[in-house]
Parts: C-alpha cells; sequence; structure tokens
C-alpha cells in the first residue's frame, strides 16, 4: 500500500514531493472535473426522455417518476410525498389531478381519496434509464448502412490524408527547392479558408467532377488538408538528416528513405494527425451534408441531424446517438495515443 | 524528387481548395441571390465597397453593414484572448501530461475527450450548463450562491464562448504540444539539471525554445480557428445577448447560406476581406517562427 | 418507375408519411418510393444549390416554397382531378406558385398558426382568471404579469424569437408590410406599437429576457422549455407545439391554447406550414402526380393529421371536422381546437404574408434589430431606419 | 568539500542488472578514473552519481551527506555527457553562460569565466556559433567548457575527450589535469584511453559487466593487477598471457612450464600452488625485449608488425598456436624476415592461479 | 574497383571555405587515413566523396568515372558516420539488413552476412535491441556493422573507433586491418588516434584548415615531416621543436645553437641555410634518451612525470623556459628528483627553416 502511496506521490525521477506535483495533480483533477464532468452529464441526459430534459433545474442522471399498480385502477399510479396538514409526510398516489387539486390515496388503504394541493406534493422519483432512445434508431434509422459509410469515409480519408500529407510535409521539410517556402506559404495560407466560405464553389467543382452523391465527393475534398501538412512538416524538421543520408549511403531509394526512414520516426505525429482526421471525419457534418442527398450514402452524422427539425429538434435521439458514434472515435484515440510517446530519433545518435 | 512527393497533395489540393478559392473571388464580384456564376450579374468591386463604407470604423453604428464591423470587432477581441488563453491552458496540460504521472493515457483521453464531441453538442452541453435554469447555477445555488443569468450578461457570454471554445480544442492542441514536447531530447533535460536549472527557467529556456516549431503550428491553427469561431459559439450564445458574440463566419454564414435571401457575394468578398487579414496575421508569425525555428535547429 | 421525396421532420411524422407510402407502394408496384428523411438544414440550404443546379429530389417537403417556386412542376395537367386541388387546397395553392400562375405545385401537409398557450394550472394557483376570448396583448400580459408575480416567476411570457411570430400581433396592431407595388412598405405604425410595447416589456422583465436577447441575427430560439416548466404562465408561439406540449408536459399542469390576443385592428395570428412540392426536374412526372394524389387525397390528409397533431390544410377536412387526434392527453384535443378556430379570425394583412416574396425578408431583419433593441445596442427609432435599410438592401440584393 | 562516497549501489533495468553492488569512495581532491569494457556500465554509474536516474538499490552520500533521494540540481556536480547534450537553440556562449545564469552570477564574473574556458579549450572563435554549425571536437569541447566554468563540488566526465584529435587531446588532457591540481576538485572521469587512465588518474576503477574489478593507483594496476580481467584491460597492447603447468612451488617461487619449451621461475610471495596446477603467465608486450638466446627465451615467428614511429608491435606466435605481442624499441621489423628471438623477463611476469587471481609477487 | 580521384575539391558554406583545392588519388585498395585537427575539414571531405554533399569546385571521380553529380545511393560506398546515425526505430538486425534488402538481396545471404558481422564485432547479444538501447561503443560497433554487410566499392569511416575501449578498440582495428587485407577494398578512414593512423595506413593524409599538409606512408611521415605542422602533428607526445639558431651551413652538415648551450650538428642533404638564420630543431620525445652528460646532452629539470606503465612521459625545462618532453622507458621518475640529464642523439634530429619547411636530411 505505500508502494502505492510512494508511486502516486512520486514525482520525475522518484525523489520527494515537489510545488509542481501539487500543480500537476490540482490541474488534472481539476480537468477531470471540466472536461469530463459534461461528459458523465452527456451520457447521463442520453438517457433522458424528452420531458426530462427539457426540466429545469437539469439532473446528471436520469430521473422517472416512480408509479405503482394499485388495487382497482387499470393503470400504474404515480407516487408522491404528500405534506399532510398535520406536518407529517406520506408516500401516495394520484389518482387524477383536476386543476391545483389532486386526488390521492394511500396505497396501503386504496379506498380514501385525499385532496391535496399540488404545491403540498412531489413526486417520488427514481433512476430510469430511457433505453429507448438507444434502440428506437436503431429500429428506424438505418444504422448499420449510416456506420458502413462512415466507416469508409473515415478509413478512405485518414489513409489518403496521411499518405500525401506526410509525402508532402516530407518534400517540404527535407529538400531544399526553389518556391518551397511560397509552396509552404500557399498550404498555409489556405488554411484559413473555412469551408463555409468556399462551399458553393467546392459543390460546383465537386459537380464537375461527378462526385455528387458518392462518398468520394466526401473523401477527395477534405484530405489535402493543409494542418496536416503543416504539422507533419513542423515534426520532420525534427529528424535528423545524418540519419537521412545514412540511408542515402545504404542504397535507399529517396522513397524508401521517406518510407522506412522518415514514417517510421514521425509516428508520433502521424499518430496525432491521424487521431484529428479520425475525429474530424467522423464528425463532419456540413460537407458530407451537401454532397450526399440520397440515405443509402449518408453517414452518421448526416443521419443524425436528420433528427433536427425545422421548429422542434429531437435530442433525446441526437445525445443517444452522439454517444453511440462517440464510441469508436474513442477506441480510435485510446489505439493511436500510445504512439505518441518520445521522440526516438535522438537515440540513433551519439 | 520533391515534385514526385508533392505532386498527389498539390493536385488534390489544388482541384479542391485552390479552384473553388479562385471560383469565390469571382463570386465576390458578383450580386444577386443565385448560386451559380453564370446566373449571377458582374458588379466589380460594389460588395467591398459596402462592406468598406464606414465614417468611423470604431464606431460600427456608422458603418453601413454595421454588423460585419460588429462581428469584426467581436471576433478581434475574442481571437486575442481565446487564443492566448487556449495556448497556455494547452502548454499548460501538454507539460503536465509530458510528466511521469500514473495512468497518462487516461488522462490524456480526459482532455482530448472533448475534441470528439461535435461542435453542435459542444454547444448545446454547454448551453445546457449556462442557461438560466442550468447546471452551473443549479451548483451555485447548492453553494449558496446567487444564481446569475450567464448568457444574457456580454461579460459572462463573451467569457462563456471563449472558455467553451478553449474547451472544445485545447485537447487538439495539448496533444501537437505533447507530441513536440516528447521530441524534445532527454539528455538536454539533464543537462540542464545538472546545471541546476530551476523548474520554470528550464521552462523558458529550454523546452519552450526547442517547442517553437510546434508551437507555432499550435498558434497558427489556434488563430486561424479562432477567427473561423463558429458552430459551438452558435449554439451556445447565437451571437448574442444582441450582438455581443456575433463572430465574422456567423455573420457570412448568415447572408450567405443561412437567411432566405441569401447574398453570396457579399459572403464571399466579406470572407476574402477576412482571408486577406488571416494571411497578413500568419505571415507575421511565419516571420517570427522562422527565426524561432532557426533557433531550435537540431545540434 | 423510381420517386424521392426528400423529407424533414419536427416530430413523428417521417415515421408517419413512411408507413403511408408503404401502403402507398403495395398499391402500386410499378411504383418505387425512397424517403429521404434530412436535416430541415438541408432542406433550408442544400436543396437551394440543388435546385438551381437542375438536381434535387422529385418530392420535396419545404418551407420556403414561395422564394423557389420557380422550380416546382406543375401538377395541373398531371393530376387525376385538378378541381379537387383547386377546391380543397385552393387557398394556399398560391403560396407555393410564381406570382401570376395558375399551377398545382403541391399541398400544404400542414398548416400552421402562430397563438398562445396558458399554464392553466399557474394561472389558477395564482388565482387568476385566464383572460377570455376578446382580451387584448395587453390584458394577457398584465394576468400573466399578475400570476407570474405571486408564483414568483421569472417573467410573465415570453415569444419564441423569430419575425414570423410577431408579425400576427403586429398586424394585429393595423401593420401592413406590404407596400402598393408588392413590395415591402416602411415600417409603419401598427409595427411600430406592437414592437415598441415588446420593448418595453422585456425591459420591465416581463418577457422573458433570454429568448430573445441572448442571440443575433434571424436566429431562431423558442421559449418552449420555459413553459413545459412552468417558469412562464404565458407563451406566445404556434400550432406545432401542441403535439410537442403534450409529450414533454405530461401531466404537470394543465395547460390551453389561448388564440391570439387582440391588438387595435384584430386578433390575428399568422398562417405558415410546411409543403410537399413536386419538382420540375424530376424524371418521372406520370409517377410523382400519382404519389402526390394519394397523398392529397382526403382520407390519407385526414389520417396523417390526425396522427401528427398538425392542422390540415385541406378545405374538405375541415369542414367535415371530427377528427380524432391520435392523443389521449385531454389538453391537445381543445388546443387543437381551439387553432383550427383561430385560423377563421386572421386578418387579411396577416393572409397576405404567406404567398408574398419579401416576408421573409421583413421578418429577418425585425427579429435582428428588434433583438438588438432589447440588448440596449439600438434606440427603437435607430432601429426603424435599420430596418427599412435593411430590407430595402435585400430587394435591391435580389434584382 | 567533494567527498563521494557509494554504498552498495544496484541500478537494474527491469529484470537486467546493470550495477551490482558497487561500493566505492572518492577522496575529496581525488581524480578517479573509471575504465572497463563498452557496455559496463560506467555511464551509468555516472548518471547515479550526477543523480539523473536511481539507484535501486544502496545509498550515495556527498560529504557525508545521503543524496541518494536529492535532486541533480542540488548536488552541485556538473557532467560532460557522452552524448555532449548541448543546447541546440544556443549559441556556445549561452550554452556556457547557462550553467552560470541559473545561479545569478553577475555577468563580468561570467564572461570572465566563459573567456578562461574558450581559451582554455581553443573555443573562442566559435564563441556565437551554434552547436549545430561546429564539428564533433568542437562540440565535446564546449561540453567540457560547460561544466568547466560552473566551478562544480565534483566534475563528472563521460569521455570528455573521446572526439578531440591527438594534440587537442594532449594539451586538453593536460590543462584538465592543470585544472585539476589548481581547483583540487573532486573529478570522476570515465575513459577508454589507456594513457588518459593512466596518466590522469589518482586512482582507477576497473569495472567489468556492472562489478568493480579492482580499484587502485594507476601503476600498482599495471605492475600488479589483481586478476586476469584487469591485467588483460591494462596497459597497451594488453599483457600477453599463455597457457603454464606448474612444475614446482615453493614459498618464495614457482616454477612453471609454458609452451614452446618456455620454463620460467618467478619469485612469489606465498602462493598456494601446486606441481600439476594450471595458471597463467603474463608478460607485458613492452617489457619483451630481443635476445640472443639463452634461458626464458623463445623463437617468435612475426605474423605482424605495426610501426609506430618510436617503437613496433610485432605480432608473433610461438610454438604454433600460442600468440605472443612484443613492442620493440626500434623501427625496420619486417613479416616476412627471419624468427626473432626474444626474452622474457622473469622479475617482469606475472602468474594468475587457475581462478585468474593474481598470485602476489614478492 | 575502387579507385578514388579527387581533382580541386572546394567546399564553402556560404562565405567560409572549409575545403582549399583538395587533390587526391587513392588507390584501388588502398587504405588512406585522414589526420588533422578538430574542425579542419575531414569530415566535410568525406561526405563530399560519400555523395552526401556537393563540392562547391572541383571533380570526384570513382574508376576514372565523373561521379560528382551522381547521388549517394548510386555511388555504391559505405559510410560509418561519426554520429552513428543508426536508424533509431529499427532493431539492431533491421540496421543492419537494411542495406541489403534494398538491393533486394535473398534473404539467407543478409542473415549470414549479418551474422559474421556481428561475431567480428560482437554485437550479436544486441541484435534485436534497438539503438536506444545500446551503450556508445556498442552503438558505434553496429554503425561499422552496417558499412561491412555492404562489400561497397569503398568504405568510408569517420572516426569508428572513437567510442570503443582500449581493448575492443585494438581488436576491432585489427579485424578491419584483416578485413581490409581480406577484401582488399579502398578505405578512407578518418581518425584522431596516432596509433590507428600509423599502424593502419597505407598512407596518411594530414590536414589543417581544409588544406592538405602532407600526403605519406606512415613512417615516412614519422620520419620525415615536410613542415613544423606535420612534425607536430603526427607521433605522440609530439616533437620537441627547440627555437635554434644556424652558426654554420654546409651542403652536407649544418651546425645550430640552441638553448642552454645546446649546440648540434645535423646531417643535411643540401640546405639553403646561412649562418645567423633563425631555425627551429625538432626531437621526438621517444628519442631522447638519459645520458651521463658528454656534448648534446642537456640538464632537465623535470615538472611533471607520467608514469604509463612500460615508460614514463617527463615534462621538462631546458634553459629556464625552453619545454622539453621526453619518454623514458622506465618506471620511478619523480618530479621532486634532481635535474635528469638527457641525450638528444643528432643523429635523430629534424631541422626546419624558417618557413617551417624540412631541412632535407641526408
Ligand atoms: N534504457 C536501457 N534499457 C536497457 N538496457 C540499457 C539501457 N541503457 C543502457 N542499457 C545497458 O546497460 C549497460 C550499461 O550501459 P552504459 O551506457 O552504462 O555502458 P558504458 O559502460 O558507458 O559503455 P560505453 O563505454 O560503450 O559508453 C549496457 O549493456 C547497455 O546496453
Ligand atoms: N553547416 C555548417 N555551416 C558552417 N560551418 C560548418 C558547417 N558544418 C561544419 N562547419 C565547419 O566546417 C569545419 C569542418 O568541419 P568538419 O566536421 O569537416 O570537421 P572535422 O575535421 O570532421 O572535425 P572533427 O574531427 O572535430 O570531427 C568546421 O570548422 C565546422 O565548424
Ligand atoms: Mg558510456
Ligand atoms: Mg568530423
Amino acid at each position: 500500500m505505500s508502494g502505492v502511496a510512494a508511486f502516486l506521490t512520486r514525482r520525475r525521477g522518484g525523489r520527494s514531493w515537489h510545488w509542481t506535483d501539487t500543480v500537476t495533480w490540482l490541474w488534472l483533477v481539476g480537468g477531470l472535473v471540466i472536461m469530463f464532468g459534461p461528459a458523465v452529464w452527456l451520457v447521463g441526459s442520453s438517457f433522458k426522455t424528452p420531458a426530462q430534459l427539457a426540466e429545469f433545474p437539469p439532473t446528471i442522471l436520469p430521473y422517472v417518476g416512480q408509479q405503482m399498480s394499485v388495487e382497482g385502477y387499470d393503470k400504474p399510479l404515480t407516487l408522491y410525498t404528500v405534506k399532510l396538514p398535520d406536518g407529517s409526510s406520506k408516500v401516495m398516489a394520484e389518482v387524477r389531478r383536476i386543476g391545483i387539486v389532486a386526488q390521492m390515496i394511500d396505497p396501503k388503504a386504496p379506498k380514501d381519496i385525499i385532496k391535496v394541493n399540488i404545491a403540498d406534493r412531489q413526486p417520488v422519483r427514481e433512476i430510469g434509464f430511457a433505453t429507448e432512445n438507444y434502440t428506437e434508431p436503431f429500429v428506424h434509422f438505418d444504422f448499420l448502412r449510416y456506420l458502413r459509410n462512415s466507416v469508409f469515409v473515415t478509413a478512405m480519408a485518414t489513409l489518403i490524408t496521411l499518405l500525401t500529407n506526410s509525402m508532402a510535409a516530407f518534400a517540404l521539410s527535407k529538400y531544399k527547392f526553389r518556391g518551397r517556402d511560397f509552396t509552404m506559404l500557399l498550404i498555409v495560407g489556405t488554411l484559413m479558408v473555412p469551408l463555409s466560405v468556399i462551399l458553393v464553389p467546392l459543390y460546383s467543382v465537386v459537380s464537375a467532377f461527378g462526385l455528387l452523391d458518392s462518398l468520394w465527393g466526401v473523401i477527395l475534398p477534405t484530405v489535402a488538408t493543409p494542418t496536416g501538412v503543416f504539422l507533419l512538416r513542423q515534426y520532420m524538421l525534427t529528424i535528423p538528416d545524418e540519419m537521412l543520408d545514412a540511408a542515402r549511403m545504404d542504397n535507399a531509394s529517396e522513397w524508401q528513405i521517406y518510407w522506412r526512414i522518415v514514417l517510421p520516426l514521425a509516428a508520433p505525429a502521424l499518430a496525432v494527425l491521424a487521431i484529428f482526421s479520425v475525429v474530424w471525419r467522423w464528425n463532419d457534418f456540413l460537407w458530407p451534408l451537401v454532397v450526399l442527398s440520397r440515405k443509402e450514402l449518408y453517414t452518421l452524422q448526416v443521419g443524425l441531424n436528420t433528427y433536427a427539425g425545422e421548429l422542434n429538434v429531437q435530442w433525446h435521439y441526437i445525445l443517444a446517438m452522439t454517444v453511440v458514434t462517440m464510441i469508436p472515435v474513442v477506441l480510435v484515440f485510446v489505439f493511436l495515443q500510445r504512439y505518441i510517446t518520445s521522440g526516438i530519433a535522438g537515440t540513433g545518435l551519439k | 524528387m520533391a515534385a514526385f512527393f508533392l505532386a498527389p497533395n498539390m493536385a488534390i489540393f489544388g482541384i479542391f481548395v485552390l479552384v473553388p478559392l479562385v471560383i469565390n473571388f469571382f463570386y465576390s464580384a458578383t450580386s444577386g441571390t443565385a448560386y451559380f456564376l453564370q446566373d449571377r450579374s458582374y458588379v466589380g468591386l460594389e460588395q467591398y465597397q459596402r462592406l468598406l463604407d464606414c465614417s468611423n470604423y470604431l464606431d460600427t453604428a456608422t458603418c453601413r453593414e454595421d454588423l460585419f464591423w460588429k462581428a469584426v470587432h467581436n471576433t478581434g477581441l475574442f481571437v486575442i484572448v481565446q487564443v492566448a488563453l487556449l495556448t497556455v491552458v494547452s502548454m499548460a496540460t501538454a507539460l503536465i501530461l509530458n510528466r511521469e504521472i500514473i495512468g497518462r493515457s487516461f488522462w490524456r483521453a480526459v482532455f482530448f475527450f472533448p475534441v470528439l464531441l461535435s461542435p453542435v453538442v459542444t454547444g448545446l452541453i454547454w448551453r445546457w450548463i449556462l442557461q438560466r435554469q442550468g447546471l452551473l447555477n443549479m451548483i451555485v445555488h447548492d453553494f449558496g450562491g446567487e444564481p446569475h443569468n450567464w448568457l444574457t450578461d456580454r461579460f459572462w457570454a463573451f467569457t462563456a464562448a471563449v472558455s467553451v471554445s478553449v474547451w472544445a480544442h485545447m485537447g487538439f492542441y495539448t496533444l501537437i504540444l505533447l507530441a513536440g514536447l516528447q521530441a524534445i531530447p532527454r539528455d538536454l533535460y539533464e543537462a540542464a539539471e545538472m546545471d541546476g536549472t530551476r523548474p520554470a527557467r528550464v521552462f523558458w529556456r529550454i523546452t519552450l525554445p526547442l517547442l517553437m516549431p510546434n508551437l507555432l503550428v499550435v498558434i497558427v491553427l489556434a488563430l486561424i480557428r479562432a477567427v473561423q469561431i463558429f458552430d459551438e459559439v452558435y449554439v451556445l450564445t447565437g451571437g448574442g445577448p444582441g450582438t455581443s458574440t456575433l463572430y465574422l463566419t456567423q455573420y457570412i454564414y448568415e447572408i450567405g447560406f443561412a437567411s432566405l435571401l441569401r447574398n453570396p457575394g457579399l459572403a464571399s468578398a466579406a470572407s476574402i476581406l477576412m482571408g486577406l487579414v488571416l494571411v497578413v496575421l500568419t505571415l507575421v508569425q511565419l516571420q517570427v517562427g522562422r527565426r524561432g525555428e532557426r533557433k531550435g535547429a537540431r545540434q | 418507375g423510381d420517386v424521392r421525396i426528400m423529407w424533414y421532420s419536427d416530430g413523428v411524422e417521417g415515421d408517419v408519411i413512411q408507413d403511408i407510402l408503404n401502403r402507398f407502394m403495395k398499391d402500386n408496384p410499378d411504383i418505387h418510393i425512397t424517403l429521404d428523411n434530412v436535416a430541415y438544414k438541408v432542406i433550408q440550404e442544400q436543396l437551394p444549390i440543388q435546385l438551381e443546379a437542375g438536381q434535387g429530389p422529385d418530392i420535396a417537403r419545404v418551407t420556403n416554397i414561395k422564394e423557389l417556386a420557380q422550380h416546382w412542376l406543375d401538377l395541373r395537367p398531371l393530376v387525376a382531378d385538378a378541381k379537387y386541388w383547386d377546391d380543397n387546397f385552393g387557398d394556399t395553392l398560391d403560396w407555393m406558385r410564381p406570382d401570376g400562375s395558375k399551377a398545382i405545385t403541391g399541398f400544404m401537409t400542414q398548416l400552421t398558426l402562430t397563438g398562445g398557450f396558458a399554464n392553466k394550472t399557474l394561472f389558477e394557483q395564482a388565482g387568476v382568471a385566464l383572460p377570455g376570448d376578446k382580451a387584448t396583448w395587453d390584458d394577457w400580459i398584465n394576468a400573466a404579469a399578475e400570476v407570474a408575480k405571486s408564483q414568483q416567476l421569472p417573467a410573465a411570457f415570453a415569444i419564441d424569437r423569430s419575425g414570423h411570430r410577431i408579425s400576427g400581433a403586429n398586424v394585429s396592431f393595423g401593420a401592413n408590410y406590404i407596400g402598393a407595388d408588392g413590395k415591402p412598405a416602411k415600417v409603419d405604425d401598427g409595427t411600430k406599437a406592437f414592437v415598441g410595447k415588446l420593448v418595453d416589456w422585456t425591459a420591465k422583465g416581463l418577457m422573458l429576457k433570454d429568448t430573445w436577447v441572448s442571440a443575433a441575427g434571424s436566429t431562431y430560439r423558442a421559449a418552449t422549455d420555459d413553459f413545459i416548466n412552468a417558469q412562464i404562465p404565458f407563451y406566445y408561439s404556434g400550432s406545432w407545439q401542441v403535439a410537442n406540449l403534450s409529450t414533454k408536459i405530461g401531466d404537470s399542469f394543465d395547460w390551453v391554447a389561448t388564440g391570439s390576443p387582440c391588438g387595435t385592428a384584430g386578433c390575428s395570428g399568422l398562417k405558415g406550414g410546411a409543403a410537399l412540392v413536386a419538382i420540375k426536374y424530376t424524371k418521372n412526372p406520370k409517377d410523382v402526380a400519382k404519389v402526390m394524389d394519394y397523398l392529397a387525397s382526403e382520407a390519407v390528409v385526414k389520417e396523417f393529421s390526425e396522427r401528427t397533431l398538425f392542422l390540415p390544410a385541406h378545405k374538405g377536412v375541415i369542414a367535415k371536422g371530427g377528427l380524432k387526434w391520435g392523443s389521449t392527453d385531454k389538453n391537445v384535443g381543445p388546443a387543437l381546437d381551439k387553432f383550427v378556430q383561430a385560423a377563421g379570425e386572421t386578418l387579411p394583412a396577416a393572409d397576405a404574408l404567406p404567398p408574398w416574396k419579401w416576408a421573409n425578408a421583413y421578418f429577418a431583419a425585425l427579429v435582428t434589430r428588434v433583438s438588438q433593441v432589447m440588448a440596449g445596442e439600438l434606440t427603437l427609432d435607430a432601429a426603424w431606419v435599420k430596418i427599412d435599410q435593411d430590407i430595402a438592401d435585400k430587394v435591391a440584393e435580389a434584382k | 568539500m567533494g567527498r563521494i562516497t557509494l554504498t552498495n549501489i544496484d541500478r537494474a533495468y527491469g529484470k537486467v542488472k546493470i550495477l551490482h553492488d558497487i561500493s566505492l569512495d572518492v577522496g575529496d581532491g581525488e581524480m578517479l578514473v573509471l575504465v572497463g569494457p563498452s557496455g559496463c556500465g560506467k555511464s551509468t554509474l555516472l548518471r547515479l552519481i550526477a543523480g539523473l536516474d536511481q539507484p535501486t538499490g544502496g545509498k550515495i552520500e556527498i560529504d557525508g551527506a545521503d543524496v541518494t533521494e536529492v535532486s541533480a540540481a542540488q548536488r552541485g556536480l556538473a557532467m560532460v555527457f557522452q552524448s555532449y547534450a548541448l543546447y541546440p537553440h544556443m549559441s556556445v556562449r549561452q550554452n556556457l553562460a547557462f550553467g552560470l545564469e541559473n545561479i545569478r552570477m553577475p555577468k563580468p564574473e561570467i564572461d570572465r569565466r566563459i573567456a578562461e574556458a574558450a581559451r582554455m579549450l581553443e573555443i573562442a572563435p566559435y564563441l556565437d556559433r551554434r552547436p549545430g554549425q561546429l564539428s564533433g571536437g568542437q562540440k565535446q569541447r564546449v561540453a567540457i567548457g560547460r561544466a568547466v566554468v560552473r566551478n562544480p563540488t565534483a566534475f563528472l566526465l563521460d569521455e570528455p575527450l573521446s572526439n578531440l584529435d591527438a594534440e587537442l587531446r594532449i594539451s586538453t588532457r593536460a590543462e584538465l589535469a592543470a585544472l585539476h591540481k589548481r581547483l583540487a576538485t573532486t573529478m570522476i572521469y570515465v575513459t577508454h584511453d589507456q594513457v588518459e587512465a593512466m596518466t590522469l588518474a589518482d586512482r582507477i576503477v576497473v569495472m567489468r559487466a556492472g562489478k568493480i574489478e579492482q580499484v587502485g593507483r594507476p601503476l600498482d594496476l599495471y605492475n600488479a593487477p589483481a586478476n586476469l580481467f584487469v591485467a588483460g584491460f591494462i596497459g597497451a597492447p594488453r599483457m600477453n598471457l599463455l597457457p603454464v603447468k606448474v612444475r614446482s612451488a615453493s614459498a618464495t617461487q614457482v616454477d612453471v612450464d609454458g609452451p614452446s619449451g618456455l620454463s620460467a621461475t618467478i619469485a612469489v610471495n606465498g602462493a598456494a600452488l601446486k606441481p600439476g596446477d594450471d595458471a597463467t603467465l603474463g608478460i607485458r608486450p613492452h617489457d619483451i625485449e630481443l635476445s640472443d638466446g639463452g634461458k626464458g627465451s623463445v623463437e617468435a615467428h612475426v605474423t605482424l608488425a605495426e610501426a609506430l614511429g618510436p617503437e613496433t608491435v610485432v605480432h608473433a606466435t610461438i610454438a604454433g598456436d600460442n600468440k605472443l605481442v612484443a613492442v620493440l624499441k626500434r623501427q625496420g621489423v619486417e613479416t616476412q624476415g627471419p624468427p626473432l628471438t626474444l626474452a622474457l623477463p622473469p622479475e617482469r611476469m606475472h602468474l594468475f592461479d587457475a581462478a585468474g587471481l593474481r598470485v602476489a609477487s614478492r
């Protein structure tokens, strides 16, 4: 046990407690509350009925009014804690409510109806999960098809992004050629074009290529992301050139240098980009919405948004499906983040 | 050789980014509600004139497109505060996650988690937390505080917009910085430790300069994305109270797409003006960064 | 052949229509219908681009039916009985065809009418009587304020943040948006009268500030949740809320639809709704017409309305009455009936708005500027100038 | 001021034990040199002393204070890394100044110290370059300079001269010796270079596979290596080791028979050898001389003659298989020439028992 | 098969010229050793030959073909980098295999070669480790192994042994020599180590500040250095250089007067010296002997005696200021002892004129 304590309290290198450790743990715990708290709440909310979602003040967990079958009544009755005139309180079932007066009965003595002002009663509630938020969409919503489309788009786009971006980043970080700075500038420069701005021209381009209503129309415009090139290039700058020289001496072609030396060494940055790409493509909404108008081709996010109407949004479904659609990306993240480890490029040197 | 490696990316990039961008320029020189260039009428620089028509750029009320300038002002302030806060918070988190803490992957996931949420859901969660009868007020109330209407108060709505966008995106930048931190050779820290360097000084003199290339990525991306901030704030505050959190992209979106009588020409012109400002900002940063990069050159 | 329908849902109507279509397909095996359930955003932002490109589905459920009217297919020569259409949908056909045309392009799947809701239980608890049939806006607000005060509520009432919602009331105060030339008129005294009251109520804290103040531009915001949570005794929204209120309020309290309070000129709400229209670029006009005929048939319209709790736009269905609303909630039936009744009380100036091209421009300018006034960013007088300017710009742009 | 005491130090990476039970007492002002084969744990030991790494067991004291748990920064030591570990983003001058600025030394004093170190290490012309623009040797000198300017309690040097050219190496070595003399600062020095070890060390520690084999003054190690490993390791070229059999043994002398009719009588100081025991005879190449024959001389066939200038390293075989290396103080030995007759003076011989331990000589 | 010719090679970094007009002809199968002070441009020259860097002027030929513009991969050379430059993400085995896989060598052959190199370099136990888990010396051996397995046209080695311990260094050196003999592959070898240079080289190139000072066989350089720089650079400890004045000069001999009453008569082969000229007299430490006095002997005060075991390096002063280093083949010289009388044999003396050039000896 003391071993655990020592482990918990150790700082870099295993020496005694340092003020930075205090800061670290405060930060982490604070982070847990702030970053993760809303998530917990999101998951909790995804199990709420529409009525509970609209309820003030909100609760962390989904609650439903407790009901009870009482002899003599067909339907189960809702239970309330009633404050009786004598000051005591008691659990009673509501038979009906007329205006501000409720007719209540004691479940143990279902005969006598007692009239109670509704201000004097509180519903008895228990945690209840509205699992239909999850099950309903699976029935009405072509979940598996959307999932397949999403997976296809995400996987393809990520692979192509990683490949083309890393190739470009390699060229921009390890070769000296005329126009390099200009190319870099061009790429970084276009980083700032928000999609919404070029939406219409892009639509014309995609349509000119006959890519409307095609998953490739979703994939291709997103893969040349300047962010990726920029990110990878900056990382590749830190790979020692000697390593490349050594490979050249080893008869490696430039492709092999890229593929076998630079790519593995850039693994941390690639992992970061892969995570981003997966998250982005998975969550992409606006662009697929523009390109895809047939439901066979919908991705999950687009499908999900059919719950957003003009006057009404069916948040209970959207939340539940958000939770479901998040699971794969969380898994991808957990898998890929392991590659964000110490840069090892230096360890091959003196 | 360089051309070979650049080709695939540049081809896709050219077709799907550059070409639309160029088309966009043509848009800004036309007017009408039609979406396709051939259906639109050429007006030259009229859209720009309209946007820039202002007798005092500091007083938005004097501008013809007062909402545009309102959005410009708001965005300017937002970008400064948000980028600064985002950078600092991501940096702090990255530094902490870079330490040898137990459950490193768990903590990474915690801080990265919000990035996984779609902006709409992010905005929504926080609106539910911050609204008059939201979770926050409930907590404040439970602790005996005075509940506050966070989203209808100018200051708090702005604070909320900044904080929520930081909340939503910091995981992204933390990850970039983390990868950069891990690439700094360990022996340099050891050398610094032997040199008796205090932690703060290690940060300023060793970590920060060596992290410069990555920090540059972070600042450039953060800045660009801050200027483009939209979905989460749109859902959270809708630009309110009044127009105090109305940002450029929302303005462009509304005139270009959302309203029933759209004006794509004006939207294009506004976005090009915004792009120009960004190009200038980025150039400045890259210039500064290049100096830093040279500094960070490996031994 | 194949027929694609682009459809958005606010509630259960997607499931209902699918049901109906399945039945249709069983009877007509040669027609295959695909229902693309999409987000409203797609209809709003995506469909127009597709249409301009000469693409799109065969049939779509849309709301901006006038602006896009040039893309709709004229079904007159294709439907089995054009007279049936004229007779039953005659009032609204003009909403969805280019000005001056006689085309039949579709029908309203849902008619909406703006109107108020009151939390009857709150009124009872406060011991305040619900204002009667011809009560004015001031009556309602005063009564609601009394309730709010006695029940310690944050506000007396709320109106959805939308230019459309307040326009019925404006008309009730004598406003007329439409100029003699059919182009937008300058903001008139009717509008100024009601909007002035609204601003005043907001400043006094009678109107819930959140809804209008906490957004910019023409962003839509509803105050439904506040009504559902009994935070406001009076809520001005519209008929489409009935189903929503029913599910979310449940047994918590009793509520009633109140129709629209009266102004100086009348007690008008504003009509609106979503239409199902056929699209010009279809390759299968015959099949499209067949589907439309089926969906517009009296029985189907009736069933659809009953199951979705939407107001029908079909004269025959309304005239016959006896709609068996598909709800066990005792509040629903009376509320819907109230809306059906109120639909007859709209003023001509209000009825002129749905088929009017510039209505949306007017609504957007109103909501943008009025909320700025409420947030203290603009004076009312400055707002009038800006509104006129905004609308004029829109008209100029659309050349 | 700089007494470093290690007690039963262990270090393991996972299951692999790198250091076994190292105990060592480094006196104040002593120059202690660590030698040993590559990978034997020298750098690891130095890092433990520096505080950059934690022992899995044992105790480290500096001047009697237990510092096992104290951070590197607080131990007040300076280290020259085998990998240089220069700050790549700082100029040479900033690299040198960094540690001094950390302790808020006044600027003029910093400049003075840098100037002095730069002069001593001949890096003055590069003071404003970045490490990336320096050659390997230049980098190494900067790394030394960074330690020197600090005036630490003790220096830890991990092969500080390994990349210097001969001339600079000798002069830097001399400067280091002078520095050591002047400052009287404790130094722990890892090297592969025999000459460095022999000339600089007050004491040499010979390590093998994470264990200490012998500790002693340089000439003691050279003249009386405790075991075969040390005998082979100290001295270049390495000691010739020949398998012999004990013919007779008394308390004062041992007679052995070796290959190629070699027989020798070695004076010892009480040995536990019995006739017939296996033993190893050692003789250093430098102790072998050309002779005209006689007892204790052997016939050697030269296989390789390496002319170093003042002397020639002769690789030869005797009696078929046994290799013998001799360093002869002359030039002009030919590989293709006639066999040489070499004398192996018995008074220069070392005898090791079957376990490899030295048989104490008189 | 492996003849490398450099013609008028220049290399400049920006305005700084690093290499000046280097011309060099490396014969097929030759072992050429580059020596020179740190930063003189050895690594740079090697990189030019490798094709990793482009000369700013001049021509590089391999076997008569101009390869100045040919890429490194196509020159068929192998290089051992001063910084190792191992692939950190590959195991040692993969590091070795990489170059072979690139030329699509069959798997069994690759395995065979790796096994052989591993045996020779004693890295077999580490074949499955990553470079990050190796000690400095182990890394270096892997770097050598990577070149060895390739069987290249020529080897370029940049201080390949600088991190090895003495024992391994000697054995690796011997293996390299054997390898060179067996393969008869051209090798260009940069080193700081005198012994390596002397023993391995067919010819040695002495560089200074980007220029070639002398090229020649090792003993020629040792015995007849062309100028003061080479004289000082080759041989360790470095040659003693004493300022002298020419008393008289003839075609066959020169008389000089030096400090401390030193005078000597040196046999020369036609010198252009005139009486009264300044000159420099050189004598190697190893050539100085203890004497009993007489002509050409000097009185020396010992300032430092470094005992190396077989010999002692004596640092002394003569006539006040002039330093003299001698290597005496004995132990037990004391710093505090009486002055030594040292003999400087005239036949071992080197004479350099005022410009620093050697006066040819007979
Ligand atoms: N991180 C590690 N994980 C596992 N083994 C390691 C690690 N670091 C070093 N070693 C091993 O520990 C042993 C000692 O390494 P160390 O660096 O101390 O050797 P050294 O004596 O300094 O060698 P050299 O003279 O070659 O520098 C080596 O066998 C090495 O392979
Ligand atoms: N990128 C560069 N920019 C400027 N000068 C450089 C650069 N690289 C090397 N130099 C300089 O060129 C000279 C030659 O360097 P080089 O590495 O060839 O030396 P070297 O002879 O190999 O030295 P060492 O023996 O110390 O390794 C040095 O003075 C070095 O400072
Ligand atoms: Mg080491
Ligand atoms: Mg070098």
